[in-house]
């Protein structure tokens, strides 16, 4: 693939998410070897708020819970709903954007104007009222949720590729070569429009990681999945703040950061290579 | 242009008309792309030119021939069928006979795919090799047919070759084809004058293998080198049709003598003797017609007449080419 | 063209009202597509958290629920929705802070929130337009690379978690900030100076959380935007016309830039706000954002169904009055 | 006629991943005061890269590479960037290429065009708006056009806008970078013919950048024909069509169709990458009286007449 030698920041992205994946896929095999069996989650293991040692590399929380393996914990449910949430928005904005991209008129209208609604509208605060008021929330019901008000932002990003794809030359050379109007949407569009669904997937997942990590640090959401939110949550309620407990705290922040970061460095890596306008300018 | 025999392509009072609509409630800009446009094409392979200045409609006119659009009002019949009908019933036969080559060559190839891939669709669409290595040798045969050696071509991918080179393998996708009737639009505009050429001499031999060309061109040099027959196109209307030796020496309509006059002849010894004088009316951005009342070239031509402001005049014959203005 | 602007004006007036009103009904239908009903859940979760031994007599449950039309079929709880939103701008008694309307709760924790929401978004705004340039017009320079690098990383931290930071470092470890609130009991309010001086005290790290990450990200889309328009042929005319430096960035780097600023402006607010509930909860600063944070653990059903309302009409107006702007900043679009 | 700019072996490279592009690969060129110098070639041949390299308006990854440019004693290339700003606009002015968008799209016609009046004479935005609207005069355009927006304008007129503007401060010189390339038959006449009264009407050199020699027979006193990032032939216009030397120069010729006669025919082979450009004589590849010497050394421009250059190995020089 010529991007990893074109893009830098291409390649750290993707390096650092997959580390993140990687570990997170480890985690189970990680923490039944570290805790001997025991769940990452379960109270009293150690003794409480022990420093960093070197079997609690990040020490223990004020519940006897070994921070590190928590962490791992958080990390996996973390990327669970994001990526969970962040497929299906991708998959909506996909379907829609294709749909106003190629047919335009009337329907590009309308789904342009819906999706720049959802984008404008504060969606947080609503999301929040349903998970407080659903009882049951369990990780797909949730990731509905989230995925519903976060595809617009993918879907702004990809309609305008797909017009402009659309118009291009080879898929009217294509019409006139008696391609249907799937084959030409599968071998035509799609292959030089999926550095764009990337695009639109991260935006997806970090919006989605962003808004579950919010609720659950407030405490919405379903108690069962630890995400980092989660751990974030026990901090704060266990007074972390005060005692400057950092592993507990900063550590998760960090670790989210990462994956934000990451995500962004990969769409600014993919903007560069494949946005005509900054090809212009680097001259190649 | 005889009008007994059966006619392979034909056009009647062709209006296309594109609307801007916006869902924010706004007034819809209506845009006369086209208006009453009628001409023909015999069966007889040849040559006919379409000259236009850029938003002239010309290439919507080829849009619509090959059905990427819908005309407003009026038909587009090929071999006397609607071509809505053909694409309807008979699309892959008339895929087959009626073909194109885009004007811009760094556009007409997926990035994604090796340019072989242009000629194995074209041939497997249609069904034009039994086996694999017909298939082969018809591709090499049609390369080398347009001057590319198929060795240093095949494999490689759209931005490893050259505009000429890219625009010939288009010309040897047609040879493949061998299409009854080739839409060329402005093929030749962004290649450079040494190979421009060679690539207008294969249209002109395409006749000799039974292939009619509409040849659609804002320059009126390439147009009287290749050329059986001219159209003259002004905002979405034809002023002046006839045989391209007659149209170039004896220009009937205002529109046609102030083009053939505006064209510098590459030769010092005859240097423009007239000034061009400018009006306002050209200040003004040139967009598409937003009313048909009157004639298009109204505002510009210097033998305007009341008439001409509120009806818009029909073709006439005159001295054995058709022209469309009230001075005759 | 005055009529021009003002039928634009008229028709983005009507769009914005139009997605107002399905903002609206599919915020409606969301939670009535929720099993039970906002006033029983409410009661569960008292008797669930309080372990209530008397249930709460049917009557006032049955008088709550009438009082918000919530025993009609749905078509008939939507229109008195919409009757009391729309016309009647009455949210209701808040359930925790009973008989006080919310709509008085609101108006006095506005004027915190769009204070210190406001002051924030302006600053980074111009802070990031501002070093945006810089950075496009500079970019060979150590300095340029490092602050890229550096907005990189800083952008994409979601405001809340460097809230959570910001006052775990600066207010318990080093004591430099006070913990939350807006202001200290001990001074006299009005207005003298040692209070507004006060009040940026308080306001600083909140502010800060949201200036940080909002300034970088600003600067990373102006820095794209300014090497764009630096490729454009009517910057290589200026060059050769031998203007200033400072009159082409001004004239016709900036000038060129405000529109896609303003745009994005426009509809990075609905992600701002968003952040800044958590903002307001983490320092307990008396804006909208901690009202609607406390009234979630006390499932105060109005005071959220007011707050959400009010935001999404604060910021479909910040949208629409920014759209206003559109004509005047860039004139193709008066056309 | 006394020389007004002397550009010597000046090189002009882009950094690309794959090496050095030689755009403009040592070009040496005289141009003689009230003269109208066209120079010719096809795209890539270097042609505005020569201009740009003049004016100093390559940009990265471009970089003049070595060559001097004098302009009345001085050195453009080594010149400060502050001093040749001042000589910018007032002594030597551009015209840009006729299909882009070179006005700001956001200010009006009238602030693009006192912008570059007050950034060099310290004058009042009136004298300056004077000046202004007697340049537009002077090329026909009405003074309403000053109020306009750059989008309200047609190609053409957007045109003779830059025209107007590039001799607001009557300059010596004006390079015109492909001028009316992409606007209708009717508006490249108009706005050639304003181009070639520049001389009478004001006393400018004018240098004409075009790749179509027909404009060169209508406006150019004396034609430079480019190819592959250098001059092969320098002479004047009548010469050049009558009994051109350079076997490229004859090829260009014949390959362009007109009114006058319906016969073409093309010059074989591709146009060269300025990646790696085929050794000796450029050339050489579509040459059709190729010798042997022709694929080692590339030949000098030898001045084998008065007035008359030429870089082939038929006349000598090998």
């Amino acid at each position: 693939m010529r991007i990893f030698k074109d893009s830098p920041k291409f390649t750290v992205g993707i390096i650092i998410i997959l580390l993140l994946i990687i570990i997170a896929l480890l985690e189970p095999k990680v923490n039944v070897y570290r805790l001997n069996g025991h769940s990452s989650t379960e109270i009293g293991l150690y003794e409480t708020s022990l420093p960093p040692s070197r079997d609690h590399p990040f020490g223990t929380d004020p519940y006897g819970r070994d921070v590190l393996s928590l962490i791992l914990t958080g990390l996996k449910y973390s990327l669970l709903v994001g990526f969970t949430a962040g497929s299906l928005a991708t998959i909506v904005a996909v379907v829609l954007a294709t749909l106003a991209g190629y047919k335009g008129g009337s329907i590009d209208a309308f789904i342009t104007t819906v999706s720049n609604a959802i984008l404008v509208i504060p969606s947080w605060p609503i999301v929040a009222i349903i998970v407080l008021f659903v009882d049951k929330v369990n990780l797909l019901y949730l990731s509905l949720i989230l995925a519903f008000f976060s595809w617009a932002g993918s879907s702004r990003q990809m309609k305008p590729q797909i017009a402009s794809l659309k118009e291009r030359p080879y898929v009217e050379l294509a019409k006139v070569t008696g391609f249907s109007d799937l084959e030409i949407m599968f071998k035509e569009i799609l292959p030089n429009f999926l550095p764009y669904i990337f695009v639109g997937f991260s935006y997806a997942v970090t919006g989605t990681m962003m808004a579950e990590t919010a609720l659950r640090l407030v405490g919405l959401g379903p108690a069962d999945i630890p995400s980092l939110g989660q751990v974030l949550n026990w901090a704060l309620y266990s007074g972390a703040l005060a005692q400057g407990h950092y592993f507990l705290t900063l550590v998760p922040i960090v670790v989210l950061v990462l994956v934000f970061v990451s995500m962004n460095l990969i769409n600014v890596g993919l903007d560069e290579v494949y946005n005509p306008r900054l090809k212009k300018i680097t001259g190649v | 242009m005889s009008r007994t025999t059966e006619n392979l392509l034909e056009l009647k009072n062709v209006v296309k008309i594109f609307t801007r609509a916006s869902f924010e409630l706004a007034k819809e800009r209506v845009v006369y792309a086209l208006s009453d446009v009628s001409f023909s094409m015999d069966i007889e392979p040849k040559v006919l030119a379409l000259v236009g200045e850029s938003g002239s409609g010309k290439t919507t006119i080829c849009k619509l021939i090959l059905g990427l659009e819908e005309p407003t009002s009026g038909e587009i019949l090929y071999k006397g069928i609607p071509v809505s009908t053909w694409l309807r019933n008979y699309m892959k036969d008339y895929r087959r006979e009626v073909q194109i080559i885009f004007q811009d060559p760094f556009e007409t190839f997926n990035p994604f795919y090796r340019v072989d891939r242009v000629l194995w669709t074209v041939i497997q669409k249609f069904g034009l090799a039994k086996d694999k290595n017909e298939a082969e040798s018809k591709i090499e045969e049609s390369l080398e047919a347009v001057g590319l050696r198929p060795k240093e071509i095949l494999g490689r991918y759209p931005h490893q070759l050259s505009g000429g080179e890219r625009q010939r393998f288009m010309l040897a996708r047609v040879y493949i084809l061998r299409p009854k009737l080739l839409v060329a639009d402005e093929p030749v505009s962004m290649l450079d004058a040494s190979l421009r050429a060679v690539f207008l001499d294969h249209l002109k031999d395409f006749k000799k293998n039974g292939i009619s060309c509409l040849y659609i061109t804002h320059d009126l040099n390439t147009a009287y080198y290749i050329s059986d027959y001219i159209m003259i196109i002004y905002a979405g209307k034809i002023l002046e049709k006839g045989s391209v030796e007659e149209v170039i020496r004896n220009p009937l309509h205002p529109y046609t003598k102030m083009l053939i006059t505006s064209i510098p002849v590459p030769d010092p010894t005859k240097r423009w003797t007239d000034k061009v004088k400018i009006d306002i009316a050209q200040l003004q951005k040139v967009s598409g017609r937003e009313t048909i009342k009157g004639c298009v070239f109204y505002h510009r031509c210097d033998y305007a007449m009341d008439i001409c402001r509120d009806n818009s005049p029909s073709m006439k014959d005159v001295e054995d080419h058709e022209v469309s203005c009230f001075l005759y | 063209m005055r009529s021009r602007l003002a039928s634009y004006a008229i028709r983005r007036f009507f769009l914005y009202l139009l997605i107002f009103f399905i903002s609206l009904t599919v915020f409606f239908f969301f939670l009535n597509l929720v099993p039970g009903d906002p006033v029983t859940r409410y009661v569960q979760e008292l008797e669930a958290r309080y372990g209530l031994t008397t249930p709460i007599s049917e009557e006032i449950i049955r008088e709550y629920k009438e009082a918000f039309g919530l025993d009609k079929d749905l078509f008939g709880r939507y229109t008195s929705y919409l009757k009391r939103l729309i016309f009647e701008f009455d949210f209701g008694p808040s359930f925790v802070a009973f008989p006080t309307p919310v709509s008085e709760l609101i108006i006095d924790a506005l004027p915190w929130s769009i204070g210190l929401l406001g002051v924030s978004i302006i600053i980074s705004w111009v802070l990031g337009i501002l070093f945006g340039t810089i950075l496009g017009w500079r970019r060979e320079s150590k300095v340029a690379s490092f602050s890229l690098v550096l907005g990189l990383i800083l952008s994409q931290i979601p405001p809340y978690l460097l809230a959570l930071v910001l006052v775990m470092v600066f207010s318990f470890a080093l004591g430099i900030f006070p913990m939350g609130g807006a202001y200290s009991p001990l001074i006299e309010q009005g207005f003298n100076l040692r209070y507004i001086i006060d009040l940026i005290y308080h306001a600083f790290l909140p502010a800060m959380s949201l200036i940080l990450v909002y300034t970088f990200g600003t600067m990373i889309s102006q820095r794209a935007l300014v090497i764009n328009i630096l490729g454009e042929d009517y910057i290589k005319l200026a060059e050769a016309k031998g203007l200033e430096n400072n009159r082409i960035i001004k004239r016709y780097i900036l000038r060129n830039t405000l529109l896609p600023q303003t745009t994005g402006l426009a509809l990075s607010l609905g992600f701002i706000v968003n952040g800044f509930f958590l903002i307001e909860w983490i320092f307990n600063y008396p804006g909208i954002g901690r009202l609607f944070m406390t009234a979630i653990r006390q499932m105060d059903y109005n005071v959220l169904m007011g707050i959400t309302v009010i935001t999404m009409f604060g910021v479909l107006a910040a949208n629409f009055i920014i759209e206003l702007l559109y004509p005047l900043i860039d004139p193709r679009i008066r056309r | 006629m006394s020389q007004i700019l002397d550009v010597q072996d000046l090189k002009v490279y882009f950094r690309t991943i794959l090496g050095d592009a030689k755009s403009l690969d040592g070009v040496s060129l005289r141009v003689y005061e009230g003269e109208i110098l066209g120079i010719a070639g096809e795209s890539g041949c270097g042609k505005s890269t020569l201009v740009e390299g003049i004016l100093k308006l390559v940009r990265p990854p471009g970089y003049i590479h070595s060559g001097k440019v004098i302009y009345n004693g001085k050195n453009l290339v080594e010149l400060e960037e502050e001093e040749f700003r001042k000589m910018r606009w007032t002594d030597i002015s551009y015209i840009p290429q006729g299909s882009m968008n070179s006005l700001n799209p956001v200010i009006k016609v009238e602030e693009q065009m006192i912008d570059g009046i007050i950034s060099h004479i310290d004058i009042s935005y009136q004298e300056a708006k004077e000046i202004a609207d007697q340049a537009l005069n002077s090329v026909g355009l009405p003074l309403d056009v000053t109020q306009m927006y750059s989008h309200e304008l047609s190609g053409g007129m957007r045109q003779r806008v830059c025209i107007a503007m590039s001799i607001c401060l009557k300059p010596k010189i004006v390079f015109a970078d492909e001028p009316v390339t992409a606007l209708d038959v009717v508006m490249q006449k108009l706005n050639l013919q304003t181009i070639g009264e520049l001389r009478e009407k004001f006393g400018i050199t004018v240098v004409m950048v075009a790749h179509d020699m027909a404009w060169h027979a209508e406006i150019s006193d004396r034609i430079c024909i480019m190819y592959a990032g250098k001059i092969v032939e320098i002479g004047p216009t009548l010469d050049i069509f009558v009994s051109p030397l350079h076997p490229y120069s004859r090829g260009l010729l014949e390959a362009i169709p007109s009114l006058e006669r319906r016969f073409a025919r093309s010059i074989p082979g591709i146009a060269p990458s300025p990646l790696n450009w085929p050794d000796g004589c450029r050339f050489h590849p579509r040459c059709s009286n190729i010798m042997g010497v022709c694929e080692e050394v590339d030949p000098p421009l030898l001045e084998i007449e008065k007035d008359r250059f030429v870089a082939c190995h038929i006349y000598g020089g090998g």
